[in-house]
């Protein structure tokens, strides 16, 4: 019973779907080219999607894979025409056969070299090499973080205002920002129970973090409805056309 | 009143559908004002001669194209039609055609030229690593652009030899890029940075604001749509606005709502 | 073997580490010089991660079609796809791959007819579950609940055109929550968490932390 | 006649005065000291120039700066136009100008130097729409590049401290593993909510965040895990541990069916209950809502690291009336775990939970090297806005970022 009005359900959203589509195309609305066939299929995309909230069914399960893929397919062209190509292919391979003013970068072999070991990770034999490469990416990056986080994320960010500014909204406000930092900090402080002051002090931590967590919150559910404005906006003014 | 509580979450995804769709087809128009945040950005570029470099960073994909593609083409607008020269990049490899076609589009309707006004540099992975080769020379880490030229001796690039050069970069970040582009970017060389980034992050962003270590922020739709009031150029992100508001009402009002049915049930209990 | 395996990898992470941490403090030409050469190394090793990741997903979908596991025909989608956009862009609109990128491919429309509207309508799936949360889930059950409530209302009320026109006050009450509150909050888990992160840093640097070599000896 | 010429007598006396009398009005008054010196503190191709205010800088006024690779000139190439009123050295008061230039960018270095190291010559001159006046002194330097950066020494000792807090630390656990961590009130929950499943009889459901074993999230998740399997397999009830990664599912199976052999349950270890519900995002959202859904699970985890899906997850979980503890550091998702869930351990208490658990010394002792961290920034912050207000800026002195 059940699957039956889901069947039917189906069935008549594609019957309106390929009306609608069919209505446009003949009379050119949507023109039978490269544009008009890519809204088709991005608007089958979309509702194959949308279809997700009435239960999860075949048609979107066919759409999130075909999605992936495509993801997935996109990323190897694009790394093969921006990376590979014009930094490894480009500068060490093509000036070997043919005559480009430039001698091979014969410095090139080692981070490509590197690159190929980290791909033996799958070995089952040579698997140890990738471990090379790991280190060397993840050393690098250890390395400038330390310093760098240092100097942007702490130094820059410990701001010592006076207490007494200008006005007394701002002398608050220097307030409340050295007292929200600081409990924040202590509710994250393991060393000690929260007990008495600091016990008290962990409490506003928590008070600041939560305000600071309905912030996120709003923005969140801020961002996720621009999404669907934007999706809506697709359907009803690119596909059919009724606002401009 | 159990029941209200229980009712099937399909109904109110119509109610989020008609939120949403209704306010798009009979248009009405809600003041949009610009917060200072935004105008900072805004400020920054409208401050810039003419010939002045702008590297704008388009870090997201398909998934945040809905908040961060409107805002992309606002700042765009703002900066071809002031004559100033876009350079533009990506750390994401979903974003390169969404970045390709909004920086030729925007172009073209200006009359710019590609390689001389403007230039797509494409696609590096490594994110900090790309940002520091770039501080130290900008044509080490993108010795092609994206459609294969030779970077070095572009006109559009006439003077630029690393991010020290630019006058102003935009993060447009949709992950935690804003953050990596303050630690190994602005701080390590000492630029001018704007960041426009999804709502989901934008609260997390504010901490940078105050330590004037990004110079402006514009987050999510709400962003574009300033950014659009302020070029007086209203276009789908101001249009968006009008839903936006009456789908905020529509959630506050399930907040309360359900909150209210849960505690007098509650109490009944 | 076991020096190659395990000894050589910690090596070079802690070589990479200590020098790329002092190289910060060096200002000469040569350590910037320095600088250079590995960052561009590390963007061409960067770049072949792409194929580890390819290699995940098919062969995860690969083992599901061999396996038959429940639904494994959804996974030949995986393959088609991905298939498709590869030759599409190997193809390169006639030009073949070892030519520059051409426009206007069916690879590029593959991606602006594929891959941005599914990926953009993906996460906006999310707007119809959050309002179905807020009225069916997100409770004020605690103390802590209600002042995040209280503000994420204010928030969203506050920073949309309509809020002006509930309450004249809402927008600004709104900026002030996310450039003081939020704003020390999030200044007080950004310290917290760098610090984490530098931590972590130097357990990789000083070979503690080996997660990342994965697992076996 | 003889009029005429006293006239002019008088006019060639007074010419002198009267172009003095003009001159009086926007007549250049050049610095009176011109330095040019290497930049500390940089890579050797900048060179800084300073020189004091003029009294007569205004806002027509420019000053422009030559330079020339000989003592002798030509001085043609000009390195610097600025306007007199910009670019005071900081802290002078406006009394000294402090320009950095670089002046290899102006030379071609293979026609006029001829290897080595060069030196570069400065004339200063200040120019307003009438007239140019020279500084008479020639100034030179030679850039060269530096071995440390001094303004960086408080960054390089912060360096210093905290590596050897953290190498120390985590030595003193190895010895000494009852290293005090406070309680974290989340584990109590726990037990709670485990207690509460085995009397009603139904399972207990475990969700993996999305990242794989190579995050902290999830290596703190999975030692979360490990205790929570003991637990499970004492009071003897059901446990399902959903995945999304599978090398996070074969280290959770290894990791449950190790705690019920310490349970002393290992015949009650049944692998298929950790499985991999999906391996994309969405998919996994639907397969893990389907087992809360048809199971009726009575307590729900979720531990690591979350996206997006953690809305619909917890939503779904909590319609069920399933208790449900939630425990991540992904900042984004915590507002949606702490309206939905019964416990949620925030940030950085995943991690403390999962050292106060697993008792491993690398945990302990890096969390205690963070702590004596934080506590010398809350002192700083502290003792530095007190000080700050009776206007001593010593502190802020200390921590300069430069």
């Amino acid at each position: 019973m059940d699957k039956k009005t889901d069947v039917s359900i189906l069935t008549w959203i594609l019957v309106a779907f390929c009306v609608i589509n069919i209505f446009f195309l003949v009379t050119g609305k949507l023109g039978f080219d490269a544009k008009g066939l890519g809204i088709i299929t991005a608007v089958a995309l979309t509702l194959a999607m949308y279809s997700f909230l009435y239960k999860d069914n075949p048609v979107f399960k066919i759409a999130e894979n075909l999605f992936v893929g495509v993801a997935m397919g996109y990323w190897i062209i694009i790394t093969w025409f921006n990376i590979l190509k014009p930094d490894v292919f480009e500068q060490l391979i093509v000036p070997f056969f043919k005559d480009t003013g430039n001698a091979p970068q014969y410095i090139v072999i080692i981070p490509t070299l590197l690159g190929i070991f980290m791909l033996l990770r799958f070995s089952d034999k040579l698997s140890w090499l990738s471990r090379w490469s790991f280190a060397f990416v993840v050393g690098l990056g250890a390395g400038i973080t330390i310093p760098n986080f240092i100097h942007a994320f702490i130094l820059k960010q410990l701001t010592f205002d006076s207490l007494i500014a200008g006005s007394l909204p701002d002398s608050i406000n220097n307030f409340l920002i050295l007292l929200g930092v600081v409990s924040v900090l202590i509710y994250f402080f393991f060393s000690l129970e929260h007990k008495g002051v600091i016990g008290g002090v962990s409490r506003i931590g928590v008070w600041f973090l939560m305000i600071a967590f309905g912030a996120s919150f709003g923005f969140t559910v801020m961002a996720r409805m621009s999404l669907l404005i934007g999706r809506i906006q697709f359907l009803i003014r690119d596909w059919l056309g009724i606002i401009q | 009143m159990e029941r209200l509580l229980k009712i099937d979450r399909r109904i109110i995804f119509v109610f989020v559908a008609a939120a949403v769709t209704i306010p798009l087809l009979i248009k009405f128009d809600l003041p949009v004002i610009a917060t200072k945040e935004v105008r900072g950005i805004y400020d920054k570029i409208d401050s810039l001669s003419e010939g002045s470099h702008v590297l704008i960073a388009f870090d997201y994909d398909p998934a945040s194209k809905e908040e961060l593609q409107p805002m992309a083409i606002a700042l765009l607008h703002h900066c071809f039609k002031n004559n100033i020269k876009v350079i533009g990049m990506t750390l994401n490899p979903g974003g390169t055609g969404l970045a390709d076609s909004a920086i030729t589009e925007v172009g073209n309707e200006y009359g710019r030229k590609y390689k001389e006004d403007y230039v797509f540099l494409g696609y590096k992975t490594g994110v900090e690593l790309v940002m520091i080769n770039m501080g130290e020379n900008i044509y080490s880490a993108f010795p092609k652009d994206f459609k294969g030229n030779a970077t070095t001796d572009m006109p559009a690039l006439k003077d630029v030899q690393s991010l020290q050069d630019f006058d102003f970069v935009v993060d447009l970040a949709s992950g935690s890029s804003i953050e990596a582009w303050i630690a190994f970017g602005k701080e390590k060389y000492n630029f001018d940075l704007g960041a426009g980034c999804t709502a989901v992050i934008g609260p997390d962003m504010y901490p940078f604001l105050q330590s004037k270590q990004i110079e402006g922020l514009m987050s999510g739709l709400k962003g574009a749509a300033e950014y659009e009031t302020l070029i007086n150029r209203k276009s789908s992100a101001v249009a968006g606005m009008s839903p936006q508001s009456v789908v905020h009402v529509l959630v506050v009002f399930f907040v309360i709502f359900g909150n209210t049915l849960y505690f007098m049930t509650r109490r009944k209990k | 073997m076991n020096f190659f395996k395990r000894t050589i990898p910690l090596i070079i992470a802690f070589i990479m580490g200590i020098m790329m941490a002092f190289q910060y403090y060096v200002p000469h030409e040569a350590s910037q010089s320095l600088l250079k050469v590995v960052t561009r190394w590390g963007i061409t090793i960067a770049g072949f991660a792409v194929f580890i990741g390819a290699y995940s997903l098919f062969h995860l979908h690969w083992n599901k079609i061999k396996r038959k596991v429940p639904g494994w025909g959804y996974s030949t989608f995986v393959f088609f796809g991905a298939g498709i956009t590869i030759i599409f862009g190997l193809y390169n609109g006639g030009e073949f791959f070892l030519h520059d990128k051409q426009e206007g491919t069916m690879f590029d429309w593959m991606y602006f007819n594929v891959q941005v509207p599914a990926g953009a309508t993906m996460f906006s799936i999310l707007a119809f579950f959050m309002a179905s949360a807020a009225y069916r889930t997100f409770r004020a059950r605690t103390s802590e609940a209600t002042i995040l409530l209280i503000a994420a209302v204010i928030v969203m009320l506050g920073r949309v055109p309509v809020g002006a026109l509930i309450w004249e006050f809402l927008p600004p009450i709104a900026d002030w929550i996310m450039s003081v509150p939020n704003m020390a909050a999030k200044r007080g888990i950004l310290i917290g968490v760098s610090i984490g992160a530098i931590a972590t840093s130097l357990r990789i640097i000083f070979g503690i932390e080996r997660a990342y070599l994965g697992g076996g000896d | 006649m003889y009029k005429i010429f006293l006239t002019f007598i008088l006019s060639i006396l007074l010419l002198p005065y009267s172009s003095t009398f003009a001159v009086e009005v926007d007549m250049l008054i050049p610095p009176s000291d011109f330095q040019a010196f290497d930049t500390p503190n940089d890579d050797g191709k900048s060179v800084t120039l300073r020189w004091p205010s003029s009294p007569s800088e205004s806002t027509e006024a420019e000053y422009v700066v030559y330079a020339s690779l000989r003592k002798n000139g030509p001085f043609t190439t000009e390195v610097l136009r600025i306007n007199s009123k910009t670019m005071y050295e900081e802290g002078s008061d406006s009394n000294f100008h402090y320009v950095e230039i670089k002046p290899g960018k102006f030379f071609n270095k293979d026609s006029d130097v001829t290897g080595g190291r060069s030196s570069y010559f400065f004339r200063l001159v200040m120019m307003s729409n009438s007239e140019n006046v020279t500084v008479n002194e020639i100034a030179s330097a030679t850039p060269k590049g530096n071995w440390f950066n001094w303004k960086k020494l408080n960054n390089f000792i912060i360096l210093i401290a905290f590596s050897t807090l953290v190498l120390w630390f985590i030595e003193h656990a190895k010895k000494n593993p009852n290293l005090y961590l406070r309680k974290i009130s989340g584990l109590d929950a726990i037990d709670d909510a485990l207690g509460r499943a085995t009397e009603m009889g139904k399972p207990v459901l475990y969700v993996h965040g999305l990242n794989g074993m190579g995050s902290i999230s999830t290596i703190a998740a999975v030692n979360i895990l490990g205790r929570i399997a003991i637990r499970v397999a004492e009071y003897d009830t059901t446990l399902k541990v959903s995945n999304i990664d599978p090398i996070v599912l074969s280290v959770s199976q290894e990791v449950v069916k190790e705690s019920y052999l310490e349970a002393g349950r290992p015949d009650a270890y049944v692998e298929d209950n950790v499985f991999m519900a999906a391996s994309e995002q969405f998919p996994y959202v639907a397969a893990v809502s389907g087992i809360m859904i048809r199971e009726k699970t009575a307590a729900n985890f979720f531990m690591g690291y979350f996206y997006a899906e953690s809305l619909i997850l917890a939503e779904t979980g909590a319609s069920t009336g399933a208790i449900q503890i939630a425990a991540t550091d992904s900042y984004t998702q915590l507002p949606f775990f702490i309206t939905t869930c019964d416990y949620t351990l925030i940030g950085e208490e995943l991690y403390a939970a999962s050292a106060y658990l697993s008792r491993e010394p690398l945990l302990l002792g890096s969390l205690r090297a963070q702590d004596i961290a934080k506590g010398i920034i809350i002192t700083a912050l502290v003792v530095g806005a007190a000080l700050a207000t009776i206007g001593i800026g010593f502190i802020s002195f200390i921590f300069k970022a430069s």
